[in-house]
């Protein structure tokens, strides 16, 4: 663990185990965000705002401030904070329940408003913690714990594309999708939350990064199987790009 | 001494303007004042109501609940509610030009003054709510009158110098027109 | 080489079992071994330490921080 | 800002008050009435180096609000009746979270949408809440302008104090008339507060701390949980405020807060001028509620008459106070043209009751 440490800094709390299932891609993304802050020397000055379900827990690996939001208010209770706080790097990680079915409203008035915060939208495309119910992001006919048959879109709509929505908007800076299925969809991911923070300590605008992560638990397959169902299906319909980038070139790397 | 007024009209026709100046020239004199308003939901055209307590000391009871001393009616739809509104020995002003039917109440005096086409003659119909500030004047002993000329003179006077002479004028008009009104 | 100054390491406790980085290892050195941690799970281990190439791509999908490649003291 | 007298619709009066004590940003959704709150915010706060924030409803606004008050910082809201109705959630999170705030109900009649006129309808809503769990929140119910302006200072005292929201009650009624008050030179209370032992301002100075308003473990949720029972203990025991007037030989108590509290001090000297022994407590807490009014009733008592805009809400707290030892009766109107009880109806009830 302590030479684990030596890579990883001050950001990440090793001597705190990750609760998530095992094979979980929020790990992933929890480790990213750790790194980048990490990497971005902004650790004090960060506060992570997280929404209500496993991503909830994100923050207790890391060593910096946290404020655990009503489910789906983050991203306004990070405008209210950035507001009172211009200086201070603000972060949202919701899942995409939390993010993207009670909480739309504040997160694409957020992305519109402008202001310079950056949410992390971890996609799973299930409720995780309650048990594995269908989101806005199920895809057609998946089978959830409330669609026993399969998610009819006749019913229950169309698994619900959230960068996409934002892309136009003049607010946002920096719009992406990334993927954690794979060594090489996760190194891209780490460039787009380096991006997504960047485009914030900039003052640029609003940033946002959803992430496609398996959730072997909620969707009752076997680790490898759960990596392969994400990269096939779910990678097939919530297509990976980034749809805007405004951060500085030469912070690209 | 108390005095219990009510500034109706139809959206437009300035009665709650009418009630700020009142209130106005009640600061001036170090006197007490509440104005509350009832107003449509619509942002122009609805009725409008300004009530307006004036008090040499504090006013407990911010409303005027059928006992206005003073009642300026300016429009036909509000004109019922004045008449009712009124204190028993209370005084209805009524804007005769548009409000042509008139019906009795026992212990309201009932003094109609055709605002409206004074003020046209004076410039603009506007300023029929300033003739019926001249005439609640003279009706009541609530403020001096040269308090509310001042009043008029620093609201208009330095952006709106050719409206302030008209104003003026009405305000004068209301007054002179009420005594000869009122026999 | 290079590569000489990093060496491979496993943090047992936090190792979950989940078998990522044995996938994910291309000279298929690791594999799910019959120690078991405290949390219970059996931990990942080198089964074959001498084709390793420090990689790192274990490092890169683990989900629990449990793995990787880090410099020589 | 030096003292100054001012002529303004109490909702501005409201606004310039708060602005005076220290309320740097103030987050709002519009509604009637309380929208001329934000108007006024919007000229003054850039003044004061602050800024009013218009939000996409009053979720946001009410959980912006929080994410303001996690940074140590003075926030501010102002709503009605359906608005209040949505910030509950968030409210009850402020109150577990220990966050303090200022707020303001300028309240309507409802239910459901209601109508936009004055009332009192609230009392509920402000008092017992419609958020999760256990908690309060101070409610203050001014009965006048320059009553707005001078609980303003305490209220921001009572929220750092206690590190919770503070929520003005005030009936539509109040809200809305036009009144002079005289304002104090401005002063930022919240200023004088040192927020650096519990707001999230990044662990540069201080260990990792994280807002949780749920528990990890049953018995942390207890241990939080007892925590802010002891907290609204000792509000109660230290924070109630009422007003008494000719309570001492009273054969009739009228209880009112806000406009009928303030009414009934004409009420009462009016009685009193025809010999009528009234007396009137008007609570300016409504949370807690004053019950140490109660204590020291006369025995000369018959009978205590609650009026109200509403169907009896504060009525169920007088009780409880009285505890059954004078009859309380009510009088409540609400909606219409002039949605309160007049003069003329509290005291032609006062005389049955004589």
């Amino acid at each position: 663990m302590q030479e684990l440490a030596k890579i990883y800094g001050d950001t990440l709390l090793l001597d705190k185990k990750f609760n998530y299932c095992p094979g979980c891609g929020h790990g992933v993304v929890t480790r990213l965000v750790a790194e980048a802050i990490e990497e971005l020397g902004i650790r004090q000055r960060t506060v992570s705002v997280v929404g209500i379900g496993c991503g909830g827990f994100s923050h207790h690996y890391m060593d910096i401030d946290a404020i655990e939001a009503m489910h789906g208010r983050s991203p306004a209770v990070a405008i209210g904070y950035k507001t009172a706080s211009p200086d201070k790097i603000v972060y949202t990680y919701q899942g995409d329940g939390d993010c993207s079915a009670i909480g739309l409203a504040e997160l694409l008035h957020g992305a519109n408003r402008g202001l310079p915060v950056t949410c992390f939208m971890i996609n799973n495309n299930l409720f995780g913690m309650t048990g594995g119910q269908m989101s806005p992001a199920t895809l057609e006919n998946q089978v959830t714990a409330t669609t026993p048959k399969g998610r009819d879109v006749h019913v229950h709509g169309y698994p619900l594309r959230v960068p996409e929505m934002m892309a136009d908007m003049v607010g946002a800076k920096y719009v992406a999708r990334e993927a954690v299925c794979d060594a090489k969809s996760i190194r891209k991911a780490a460039k787009s939350v380096r991006n997504a923070l960047q485009c914030q300590i900039q003052g640029l605008g609003f940033s946002f990064v959803e992430f496609i992560v398996p959730c072997p638990t909620g969707l009752k397959l076997s680790v490898p199987d759960a990596y392969k169902w994400s990269r096939e299906k779910m990678v097939e319909y919530f297509k990976p790009q980034v749809f805007k980038n405004e951060v500085g070139q030469n912070n690209e790397n | 001494m108390r005095t219990k007024c009510t500034f109706s009209g139809s959206g437009g026709q300035g009665s709650a303007l009418l009630a700020k100046l009142v209130c106005q020239g009640a600061i001036k004199q170090g006197l007490k004042v509440v104005m509350t308003q009832t107003y449509g939901i619509e942002q122009r055209g609805g009725d409008s109501t300004g009530y307006v307590i004036v008090s040499d000391n504090f006013i407990g009871n911010p409303l005027v609940e059928n006992d206005a001393d003073i009642s300026v009616a300016l429009s036909p739809s509000i004109y019922d509610g004045c008449v009712d509104g009124a204190v028993e020995g209370g005084i209805v002003l009524v804007n005769s030009s548009l409000i042509t039917e008139m019906r009795e109440r026992e212990g309201v005096k009932q003094v109609p003054i055709s605002a409206s086409d004074m003020a046209v003659e004076l410039g603009s119909v506007k300023c029929a709510n300033i003739v019926m500030l001249g005439a609640a004047l003279a009706a009541t002993n609530m403020l001096e009158f040269e308090t509310v000329e001042q009043v008029l003179r620093e609201t208009l006077g330095a952006k709106k110098p050719a409206l302030l002479e008209m104003n003026l004028n009405a305000l004068e008009r209301g007054r002179t027109v009420y005594a000869s009104a009122a026999e | 080489m290079k590569e000489k100054n990093k060496k491979h390491v496993i943090c047992a406790e936090r190792c979950k079992s989940c078998g990522l980085c044995v996938e994910a290892c291309p000279k298929d050195t690791l594999a799910i071994g019959k120690h078991l941690n405290s949390q219970g799970y059996n931990v990942v281990e080198q089964v074959a330490p001498e084709n390793c190439v420090l990689c790192g791509l274990c490092r890169i999908v683990c989900p629990d921080v449990a793995i990787g490649v880090v410099p020589l003291d | 800002m030096k003292s100054e007298t001012l002529f303004l619709k109490n909702t501005q009066t409201f606004a310039e008050a708060m602005v005076r004590c220290g309320v740097r940003y103030h987050f709002a959704y519009p509604i009637t009435p309380a929208t001329e709150v934000m108007k006024h915010t919007a000229v003054i706060l850039p003044e004061y180096g602050g800024r009013m924030v218009q939000m996409e409803s009053e979720l946001a606004v009410a959980n912006a609000l929080a994410g303001c008050a996690c940074t140590g910082t003075l926030g501010a809201t102002s709503t009605s009746g359906p608005g209040m109705a949505l910030m509950q959630e968030s409210i009850s999170f402020m109150a577990a979270g220990e966050l303090p705030c200022i707020m303001l109900d300028a309240m309507r009649v409802g239910p459901g949408d209601g109508d936009i006129v004055g009332a009192q309808s609230n009392y509920f809503q402000a008092t017992r809440g419609g958020g999760h769990g256990d908690y309060r929140v101070i409610v203050l119910a001014p009965a006048s302008g320059q009553e707005i302006v001078d609980l303003m200072p305490d209220a921001v005292k009572l929220a750092y104090t206690y590190r919770t929201p503070v929520l003005f009650v005030i009936d539509g009624v109040t809200c809305t008339m036009t009144e002079s008050a005289i304002f104090p030179e401005a002063h930022d209370y919240a200023a004088g507060f040192d927020t650096s032992s519990w707001a999230y301002t990044g662990t540069a100075d201080h260990e990792k701390r994280f807002l949780l308003t749920g528990s990890y473990t049953h018995s942390q949720g207890e241990e939080m949980n007892e925590r802010l029972r002891a907290k609204f203990e000792r509000i109660k025991e230290k924070e109630q405020r009422w007003e008494s007037i000719q309570t001492e030989d009273a054969e009739v108590v009228l209880v009112g807060f806000g406009i009928h509290g303030r009414m009934g001090q004409d009420l009462v000297a009016n009685m009193r001028a025809q010999g009528k022994k009234v007396g009137l407590i008007r609570p300016i807490t409504l949370w807690p509620f004053p019950d140490k009014a109660f204590e020291q009733l006369p025995e000369s008592l018959k009978s205590v008459l609650v009026v109200e805009m509403n169907h009896g809400q504060m009525l169920d707290d007088v009780r409880l106070a009285v505890n059954g030892r004078v009859p309380v009766h009510f009088l409540g109107k609400t909606g219409g043209d002039m949605p309160l009880c007049t003069l003329a109806d509290m005291t032609a009830q006062i005389n049955t009751l004589l």
